[in-house]
């Protein structure tokens, strides 16, 4: 089904993980390094603690988990293939998160960085498609929303 | 393929809820009498059950264990069957 | 000559660095978070020790320190505007850097990640362009080149 | 302007060199007689005294301080000039 690539200093045990901790962003960018990578991009998206003047206390993150570490897998392994990664590493979080925290970060590195922007992209693109984890924006006037964004189409692609 | 141990009618299908259609569904799980099909039976089933769901229930893939499925996939009692409304993970 | 965005968190004193210590990314990252960012992207630049089947021992860089803060400057006071970011960050390494090391790192935050993407990606591009640093790749064979690319034009574009 | 303190023919302008234009010249400076002109009389008289600069120098620029300025910049004694040839950091 998907290709893997032979030999990468990057195994897949530990590539891509759903957790209820904290994120450590710099954990994550170190262990992407790799002597023949130029070019290493981080991206942390973090819980924004006012969008358009709507202040949101905290999220919670829900997640199918086996089909989520699955979907997962399968787009950091896509990623390291098609944009010939050197390494990548992606991390989203469960449960509470506040304001400011980190919700999901992925890193990634390469040769050069236009394959490094691109993969991570590429990446937060897809995860933001397809992978079943969900958000629940708790507002700070008592209220809360799971959200199911009307543009998108169905959850894993043409499946 | 274990359907055939269980008597049309007499069987149920479990299928997980997550996220908003938990809540509006006010159960994690919504259970089918099942005696065979597909997910696109499936689908019908639970928008009979829940006519609230259905404008999720539309922008829903399905998966079983740790796969997304198709409208034409059968599924069996035992499945471990879920329905994934839109994501919004990131 | 340049727009000045009023009332940011993120002021203009140190926001672009060159310097002849290692760079710390996660310190980096940590100074743009902001209440009312979504989307954080932190690249690195770090010195290859195998380029295209050649080890490369080291690198140098040099600089001509106040044109290339000044147009450090500019470049991160543009992109600030240009992509609304609420924060931006920029870390250029002089002197040696031993293989594996960054030489380059910025990190921006902005309420989406796109504009954040695209600003990393733009400012990658404009650093690599106009700032006045140059690079001395020495091998391990001892050989050293300064490198000025052929296919660049000439620095601080139209100027 | 201080060029009107300096008779032509005796004042010098000093101009920086950087990289392999410094490695090249053997020097991280150049000096050229000046008793007045622009950035593009200084590049034909740099390439007049280091024939082996003009591949690099053709694509300079010229920086004056802490800025980029072109070809038809006066150039003064005094001034703070360099050559800025492509650069490669990041």
């Amino acid at each position: 089904m998907m290709e893997h690539p032979a030999g990468r200093a990057d195994g897949a045990q530990g590539g891509a993980v759903i957790q209820r901790e904290p994120i450590d962003p710099a954990v994550l960018l170190a262990a992407v390094g790799d002597p023949a990578a130029g070019g290493n991009v981080l991206f942390v998206g973090t819980a924004r603690g006012v969008t358009d003047g709507v202040i949101t206390k905290s999220l919670a993150y829900e997640a199918h988990g086996p089909l989520a570490r699955e979907t997962l897998d399968v787009l950091r392994l896509q990623a390291l293939a098609r944009f010939s990664l050197t390494a990548c590493r992606i991390v989203h979080r469960l449960g509470p998160v506040v304001a400011g925290e980190a919700s999901v970060a992925i890193a990634v590195s390469a040769a050069h960085r236009r394959e490094a922007f691109a993969a991570a992209e590429w990446l937060m693109e897809r995860i933001k498609a397809d992978v079943p984890i969900w958000k629940c924006e708790e507002r700070d006037d008592g209220g809360r929303t799971w959200v199911h964004p009307v543009a998108a189409g169905r959850p894993g692609g043409a499946a | 393929m274990t359907s055939d141990h269980h008597a049309a009618g007499t069987a149920t299908l479990v299928i997980a809820l997550f996220a908003g259609m938990a809540e509006i569904a006010g159960s994690r799980n919504v259970e089918l009498p099942w005696g065979g099909g597909t997910v696109a039976d499936a689908r019908r089933l639970v928008r009979g059950l829940h006519p609230a769901l259905a404008p999720l229930l539309d922008r829903s893939a399905f998966a079983v264990g740790s796969r997304y499925v198709g409208d034409d996939t059968p599924l069996v009692v035992g499945d471990d069957v879920a329905i994934i409304p839109p994501v919004s993970g990131g």
